[in-house]
This record gives structure tokens, C-alpha cells and sequence, in this order.
């Protein structure tokens, strides 16, 4: 029997205190996973608001009928001018219209009306610079009101990004309840098997040896359970209706896409986290034994 | 082998044993003495680094136990074989694993015929593949036994060795001692069977150490 | 010494199972905490959103203007005796024309327009049979248009009740992990002390006697760990910045007013858990022993 | 007290003794003798019912062992002292504590005074506040025979309960034992000790049994 082999057989493989390692493992890599998904979310659903509002504004111009297709044309090539401003379009009319049915009823003679005419703005993802923009504009048509929406934007950006630091404070809980239950059940397992390591030390094996023994022997243990648990979470996850399919608002609680992978670090993670865990409490209970 | 300079231990409600000075030379066999409690398995601990004495020296194969690492620690015991007094095993590999265990944990070479030869010579030839656990109290004896012999070791220490055995099997046990002395280990045994000792000294150069008082002596010649 | 007295004695206090015990009832409550906040939190908000946006609705009176003072006043008639409907309100013009500044600008002569009347009803829970006051409106005033909203509305009564939905399957899981985990710890507890067991049956106790030795002691620990839990939980939750106070959309992620008792069931809970799969356990491993 | 009618028992490797048939009286007193693996720790298993036999009836203090309830086998325990081979204490509980077990554990009053006379007795008057692991084999088994004769039983098992003890601590442990049968107390007595059960059957009328052969036979006169 060489020493790979017997440092495989030394630690007993049944025992409460090793199905703790892999039951806690499994335990706690399905939360993580659900709490993975919850962040995932959360970022998509703060890029997804954020970006959605952030990115468009409007330029109304209102100004008497004789100006008013001169004022047009100037903002628009003043917003085509302005760098952090990626598109700019005149609404029709009809689509004013449609806006404005709710309040005013089909019926209203729009056409008749001096309506002031709307652009509609797409932003860069930095945006202009939007005091200057507002003096340039006032300066050249001034007629023309640029609103940017901020007014709307704020609270909703605010709780999306609240939203994703809540998912990632959780995330990190459930991170660190999950090393401290498997550094408990790895400590556990150490400590009930007191016998072994003290036969161990008894016929001459080095520390090392012991340690690699329980180490490889808990790490794996770590490593299957939270497989299982992800497994389970990703089943659980897939057989859940889609919320996002449903709900245009919440769109995509779950994964999609690549963010598939995000949940398969959680095993490799948990058996690290066993690793080091059962590491440090091997050689912590070794120097206890001489 | 091992040798103590003014050893003294104390567990921390008085001293046990006070200035005790002793060489084991190789191919020298001890026994050991003394009412219970007197001290015996604390002696035997010293002389395989279990514990630290309170005061003097131990040296274990030229080495100094104190200034021993772990590991150097750990490369002594591949040569003293130790049979404790409760015999620890681990409970989930069978007799025969258990035994061959001073060779495996080390990297050295397992020879099945070796491990059947002597695992039949104290009896347990037909328990091989049981679990320590099942084993009755004198096998459990003659197991540890057997593991402290697998490896050849230089020094030989048994504690109360054949406390749970009938007088046949403790002959056999002894003279199998008897035999691996005379192939140059020394060998140290802690007892309280005068009719074992007695036993031995007819076929080997034995010395009888005594703890009582607080002192190691030399046992008169009434043994 | 009392048979009371010494069965406090005979389970060991210390080792690392019972640490076992106490550290994940203790991380468990800490979760299960943060799962119920976010709970009453879903509720709190489905409620909110499904209350101001179900109960309110608008009825748009367009016609002739010799005829819409008629037709208003009939329609406040109409509204005023359907039941489900606990208050109607003519909106004022200059409310009007703030709702349409931001698409008219504030220089459009809405006073010479033939505008719509808009009505505001405030519904009550149950609200009114809609297809019946459709049905009424159209036959006394033909120029009435009632609009509850349906469209903007869906969506958002359905994400919050997933969102609570959500809140409740994450308790449901930490609920069931907390249970495993427990029960896991408490039967290593007793596993772990095999030679326990064996020496007090040796003497002569009774299994109730040394079940519930080792219950009391397991469930004691795991109320207290629980306690220290939860204790955690909510001074982080006092401690970290209400999200509520500062984005209305998501008012109040924690706990507010007499919500704050329901973390403290989280103790007791954990206790009765950690009892029964302790007494489960107790007996299931006395039977193995004779 | 015991009674044993056509038992056999066997752990799966074959029978290890068969048609045994033995009444244990009030007042008697028995030696248990055979080599080491023989079966006589089994044997007082079955006489405390820790095992149940594979064939045949075990009665014990009027019951039959195979139709008792778990609590009515605790109840009979409560009457029955064993010394264990192996010694297991509640390691975090003083010796003095431990030994008060068997009443403490049952809601029966424990003297101070038994307690301390008891352990002076056999020599761990000194030792009462010391925690099981701290003391020495033939200590441990001091301790074990004084946790199982403080509830003054109406049997006593004891497996080689000098295996680790110095002769004179032997003595000393088999008079008080003696003097328990005296009181009326069944004693039966697992060695392997022949010096002891000599110094035994001076005082006291003891009958020897011996497993050997798969056979319960009582020893011949050569004791
Ligand atoms: N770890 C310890 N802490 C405190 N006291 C101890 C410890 N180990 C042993 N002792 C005490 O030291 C004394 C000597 O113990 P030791 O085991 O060396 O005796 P021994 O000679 O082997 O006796 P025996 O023949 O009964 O085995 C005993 O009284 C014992 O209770
Ligand atoms: N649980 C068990 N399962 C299988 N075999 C067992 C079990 N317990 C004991 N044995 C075997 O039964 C035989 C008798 O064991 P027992 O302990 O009764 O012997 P003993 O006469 O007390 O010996 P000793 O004097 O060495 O204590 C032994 O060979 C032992 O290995
Ligand atoms: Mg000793
Ligand atoms: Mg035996």
C-alpha cells in the first residue's frame, strides 16, 4: 500500500462530523447561488433603469409659427454638434398626439393648435455637458427648454443601485455565514477525530502527512456538497417560471445567458474555502497532539 | 538510545519522580516497576516524547527532546514502537491495515507475508481483516503488539503489555520480545507481572527498575 | 447532588459540536432575520403599489361645450351612486395644465382650448363592477371615458406580488436550511458523544433521562446562538441607513414600528427546531446502544 | 440471580461458545477463566444484557432478558455493577462525581461520606477531583469497580478488574469485593489471574468456570 493510498484511508469517510462538512457545503452554495441570482439582478435591473433613463431626454421648443421650423433646425444641429449626445429626433406629430390623448381625449384639433414641437434626445453614456448645453441652447433658439428628466431619473437610479447594494450585502453575508459554518464543521471534524490523529502521531507520520490527510479529505467533502447544492439551486432556478418574462419591470430575476457561469465558481470557491479553512485548524489541532 | 540526565516530573500536584538518571544502551532489556500509579506510563511517555519532563534532560537517539522540531520528533517514533496501555487504533481499517501502519504512514515497503507471519505468531492470524473495535481486550493487546513490532524499531516500550492475557499467551508474547532483543533492540516494559518477569530473566539479561518513593532504584534480587 | 442537577452535568458543555450548535443557529437566525426584512419589506411595497395604483382612476369628459357642464355634472351623478367608488373629484384646470406643461410648454392658451374634463375617483378595495359603470357612463354621458388605468397598472402589481413572493420562498429556504443544519449539528452533538451515552446507560439511566440531558442542553444552546443572531441582525439593520427615508419607490427595506417584533420569534423558533431534531436524534441513537 | 439455560451466542464468525447453562445464586460467587478471545467478556455482556445471546434464554433478577423493555433493562442495570474492560468514565466530570453515577443518575441520594470512604478505600482518596483522563490505568480501573459497587448492587460483573493493578492492590480490591459477597452480593470475576483466584478461594467458598473448547466447563481442582 503506498502512502497516497493509505493517507486516503486514515480519516474515517462516514462519521456525522464529515457529512456536516458536505450537508453545510451543499446548504450554503444553494442560498449562494440564489443570492447570485438576486445580484445579477439587481446590476442588470440598475444598468437596465439607469441607462434606459439616464440616456434620454427632450428638447420642447416652443415659439411663435413663423420661427418655429427655423428654431427647430437650429437646436437640431446644435444637439448635433454637442458632443455626449448620440442621436437626436424630431417627434412627429402623431406621436405627440398619442402622448397627449390620455389627458386631452382623441377629439381635440391638435393640428390647429401651436403646439411646441419635441426632440428627442439619446445620450452617450457620459452624457453632455448639460449646463453648457442649456446656455448654448438659450443663447441660439430660446424657445427652446432642454428638461433631462432628472427630476424622474434620481429616485429611480437611486433604488436600483440600492437595490444591487442590498443583493451584494447579502451576498457577502451568506459568503461569510457559509466559511464559518464550514470552518465549524471542518474544525469539528477535526477535533472529533482525535484518535486518529493521535494513533498518527503514535507510528511516526509527519504533520504534514495528517494534515494533507484531513485537508483532502474535507476539501473534497466541501467541494460534492456544494455541487449539489448549486445543482439543486440551478435546477430549482430553471423549473421557476421566468418572473422577467412576465414583468417587463422586474425583467429577468434569474440568470440568462453567460450569466449561467456565474453560479459554477461556487463549488471550486467553497472547496478554497474548506481548504484553508480545514488547513489552518488541522495544524492548530496537530500542535495540541505530540 | 535513550538516556535521561536528573529527570523529574511533576503533573502539577507534586513531583512523581525526582533526579532520575538512566541509560538504555542498545540490545539492553528493561522492566519496569512499581505500585500503580507510581509513575510507570509517565515514564515510558518521556522516553518517546509524549511528554516533556518538568526538569533534566531526555535525549532520544542522540537527540535532545526539547530541541527536537516536530517533524525530527515525528522521524524518532519511526524507530521506537510503542505499545500504550489503552491501545488506540483507527477504528475504521481492519487489524491488518492498523498494523502495517508504521510502515505505510512513513512511505516504507508493506510486506503482506511479513504482516501475516506476525499477525499468526501472537494469535490474531484469523482476525486480520476484523475491525479493532470487535476485537476482545488481549487482542486488542496483541494487535498493538504487532504494530509496534512491523518496523524493526531500535527501541521496543510496552506498557503493562500482557495485562489482558492468559499466562500461555504472555509467554509467547515475551519470548517474541525476547527474540527481537536478541537481534539488538532494546527493549523496555513496564510491568506489575512478577511471574513474567521472573519468566524472562531466564533467557535474557534483564534489568528490573522500580519506581516507588519518588526514586527509580535498581529491584532487589527478590524477584 | 439532584437527578435535576446532574443531568445538567452530564453533556459535556464544551467541544466543538455543541460550538456547532450555537454558531449556526446563531448565523442561521442572522440570515433568516435579514429574509424577513425583506419580506415585510415585498409586503409592505406590493401593498403600497397595488393600493395607490389600483384604487385610483380617472374618467375623461369630452364634448361640445354647451353640453360638457351637463355631462359633468352627470357624471359626478353617475360616480356618486356607484358603489365601490369612495370619492370623485373634478380635477381644477390649473392642474391640468401642470399635467400638460411638460409636453405643451407653459406659454399654450389652454384656457380658449376645448378642453376634456378630467374626474378622479379614489376606489375603494374592492372597487366598482367596471364593466357596469362602462356601460352606465356611455348611456348617460356619451362624451365620458372611463379609464382605471389597467394598462400602467398590470405590471406593477404583479412584480410586487412576485417580489413578495420572492421574499417568501428565500424564508421558506433559509427556514429549511436553518432546520438541516440544526438537526445536522445536533445529531453530530450526539453522535460525537457516543461514550457519553454508553457509560450513563452503563449505570442504569433511562433514555428519557438521557435525552433529555443532552436536548436541554442542545436546545438551550441553540435559542442562545439564535438570540445572539438575531441581536445582530438588527442592530446592523438599525445600523445601516434606512433606504426607505431616502428612495420613496422602495420605502422602508426593514423593519419599521411593531414590525420590529418578528425577528424575536426567530429564537424561540430555533429552539423548537433544534428540540425536535434533537429528540429525533436522542432517540434514534439510543436505540443503538444497549 | 443470572440465569443462563442452553445460550449460545455468536458474532458472525461461527459460534463462540454453545448450550451454556449457569445459575448465578444470591450470595455465590464465580471466577470466569479462559484464554484470551475465549469469550468471557461476551459473557458478561450477556449478563448485563448489553448483548442478547443468538440461541437460547438469559434471565436476569426474574426476567427474561429478551422480552424487557428498554427501561426495565435500565431498571435491572440499576442492581447490577460492572466493571468494564475498558474503563469508560464521562470525561468531564470529576472522579468523585463519576463514581456517584450510578445513584445520582437514578434520583437516589448520595452520601458524601460512601463516596470518600469508598474511594480511600481503593486508593483514589487523593485523586477524587481529578478528571478521568488525567489518571492512570490501574487507577482507572479502581475507579471503574468503585462506580460499580457504590449503589451496593445485587450483582457484581468485573472484567480483569486487576489487569493493570501491582499484587498487593489486587489484594486489596479482591477482599473488598469478598467482603461484598458477604453481604450478599453475586459476584462473578473475568481473569485470567490464577494467583488472584488462589488468594480468593482462601477466604471465600468460589467456584471457577472455564470457556474453552466453545464449551462452559467448570476448572478442574489443579487451581
Ligand atoms: N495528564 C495528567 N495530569 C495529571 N496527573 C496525571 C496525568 N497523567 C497521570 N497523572 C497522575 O500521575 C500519576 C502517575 O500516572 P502513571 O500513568 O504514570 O502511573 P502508572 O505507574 O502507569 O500506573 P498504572 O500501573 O496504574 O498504570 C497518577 O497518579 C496519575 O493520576
Ligand atoms: N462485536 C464483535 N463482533 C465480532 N466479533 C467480536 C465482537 N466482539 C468480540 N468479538 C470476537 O469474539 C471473540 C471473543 O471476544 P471476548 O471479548 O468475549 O473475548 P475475551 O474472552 O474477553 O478475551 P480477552 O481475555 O482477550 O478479553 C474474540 O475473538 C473477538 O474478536
Ligand atoms: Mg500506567
Ligand atoms: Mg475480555
Amino acid at each position: 500500500m503506498s502512502t497516497a493510498q493509505i493517507s486516503n484511508l486514515v480519516v474515517p469517510g462516514k462519521g456525522q462530523s464529515v457529512w456536516l462538512v458536505t450537508l453545510s457545503a451543499a446548504a450554503m452554495a444553494f442560498l449562494a447561488v440564489f443570492a447570485l441570482a438576486l445580484s445579477v439582478t439587481a446590476s442588470k435591473l440598475a444598468h437596465t433603469w439607469s441607462a434606459s433613463l439616464a440616456q434620454t431626454a427632450t428638447v420642447r421648443i416652443a415659439a411663435p409659427p413663423q420661427e418655429i421650423e427655423a428654431q427647430t433646425e437650429l437646436v437640431l444641429e446644435v444637439l448635433r454638434t454637442t458632443p455626449g449626445i448620440s442621436a437626436a429626433r424630431l417627434m412627429p406629430v402623431e406621436d405627440q398626439a398619442a402622448l397627449l390623448e390620455a389627458w386631452l381625449g382623441p377629439d381635440l384639433p391638435l393640428d390647429a393648435l401651436p403646439l411646441p414641437r419635441l426632440v428627442e434626445l439619446t445620450e452617450t453614456a457620459t452624457g453632455p455637458d448639460r449646463q453648457g448645453l442649456r446656455l448654448r441652447l438659450a443663447a441660439e433658439a430660446p424657445g427652446a427648454v432642454y428638461d433631462d428628466h432628472t427630476r424622474w431619473r434620481r429616485p429611480l437610479v437611486q433604488a436600483a443601485s440600492r437595490l444591487q447594494g442590498v443583493a451584494l450585502v447579502s451576498l457577502g453575508l451568506i459568503g461569510a455565514v457559509t466559511a464559518a459554518i464550514i470552518a465549524l464543521a471542518s474544525s469539528a471534524a477535526l477535533s472529533s477525530n482525535g484518535q486518529v490523529i493521535r494513533v498518527l502521531r503514535l507510528v511516526g507520520a509527519r504533520d504534514r502527512f495528517i494534515a494533507r490527510a484531513f485537508v483532502r479529505r474535507i476539501s473534497t467533502r466541501a467541494f460534492f456538497g456544494a455541487l449539489a447544492g448549486t445543482a439543486l439551486a440551478m435546477l430549482v432556478m430553471l423549473a421557476v417560471p421566468n418572473v422577467g418574462q412576465t414583468v417587463p419591470v422586474f425583467e429577468g430575476i434569474g440568470f440568462d445567458g453567460v450569466n449561467w457561469l456565474w453560479p459554477l465558481a461556487v463549488p471550486p470557491l467553497a472547496m478554497a474555502l474548506a481548504w484553508a479553512s480545514s488547513m489552518a485548524t488541522a495544524f492548530r489541532v496537530l500542535r495540541g497532539v505530540t | 538510545m535513550i538516556v535521561f540526565e536528573d529527570v523529574s516530573h511533576d503533573y502539577g500536584g507534586g513531583p512523581l519522580f525526582r533526579d532520575v538518571s538512566v541509560r538504555l544502551e542498545p540490545g539492553s532489556f528493561h522492566f519496569l516497576t512499581g505500585p500503580s500509579g507510581a509513575g510507570k506510563s509517565t515514564f515510558l511517555k518521556l522516553c518517546y516524547g509524549e511528554l516533556v519532563p518538568s526538569d533534566g534532560k531526555v535525549t532520544l537517539l542522540n537527540r535532545d527532546l526539547r530541541k527536537m522540531s516536530r517533524d525530527e520528533l515525528a522521524e524518532t517514533r519511526e524507530r521506537i514502537g510503542v505499545v500504550h496501555q489503552d491501545c488506540q487504533f483507527l477504528d475504521h481499517l481492519s487489524v491488518e491495515l492498523n498494523v502495517a501502519l508504521p510502515l505505510s504512514t512513513t512511505g516504507r515497503a508493506v510486506s503482506q507475508s511479513d504482516i501475516g507471519d506476525l499477525l499468526g505468531w501472537v494469535g490474531l492470524g484469523e482476525r486480520a481483516e476484523a475491525l479493532p473495535p470487535t476485537l476482545s481486550g488481549g487482542e486488542r493487546q496483541r494487535a498493538a503488539l504487532a504494530r509496534a513490532i512491523i518496523s524493526a524499531p531500535n527501541v521496543l516500550l510496552a506498557d503493562e503489555p500482557t495485562g489482558n492475557l492468559d499466562w500461555e499467551m504472555s509467554q509467547r508474547l515475551m519470548m517474541l520480545m525476547i527474540e527481537l532483543n536478541r537481534m539488538g533492540t532494546a527493549v523496555l516494559i513496564a510491568t506489575h507481572d512478577l511471574n513474567l518477569i521472573r519468566f524472562a530473566k531466564a533467557q535474557v539479561q534483564a534489568r528490573v527498575m522500580r519506581i516507588s518513593g519518588r526514586k527509580l532504584q535498581l529491584a532487589g534480587s527478590e524477584l
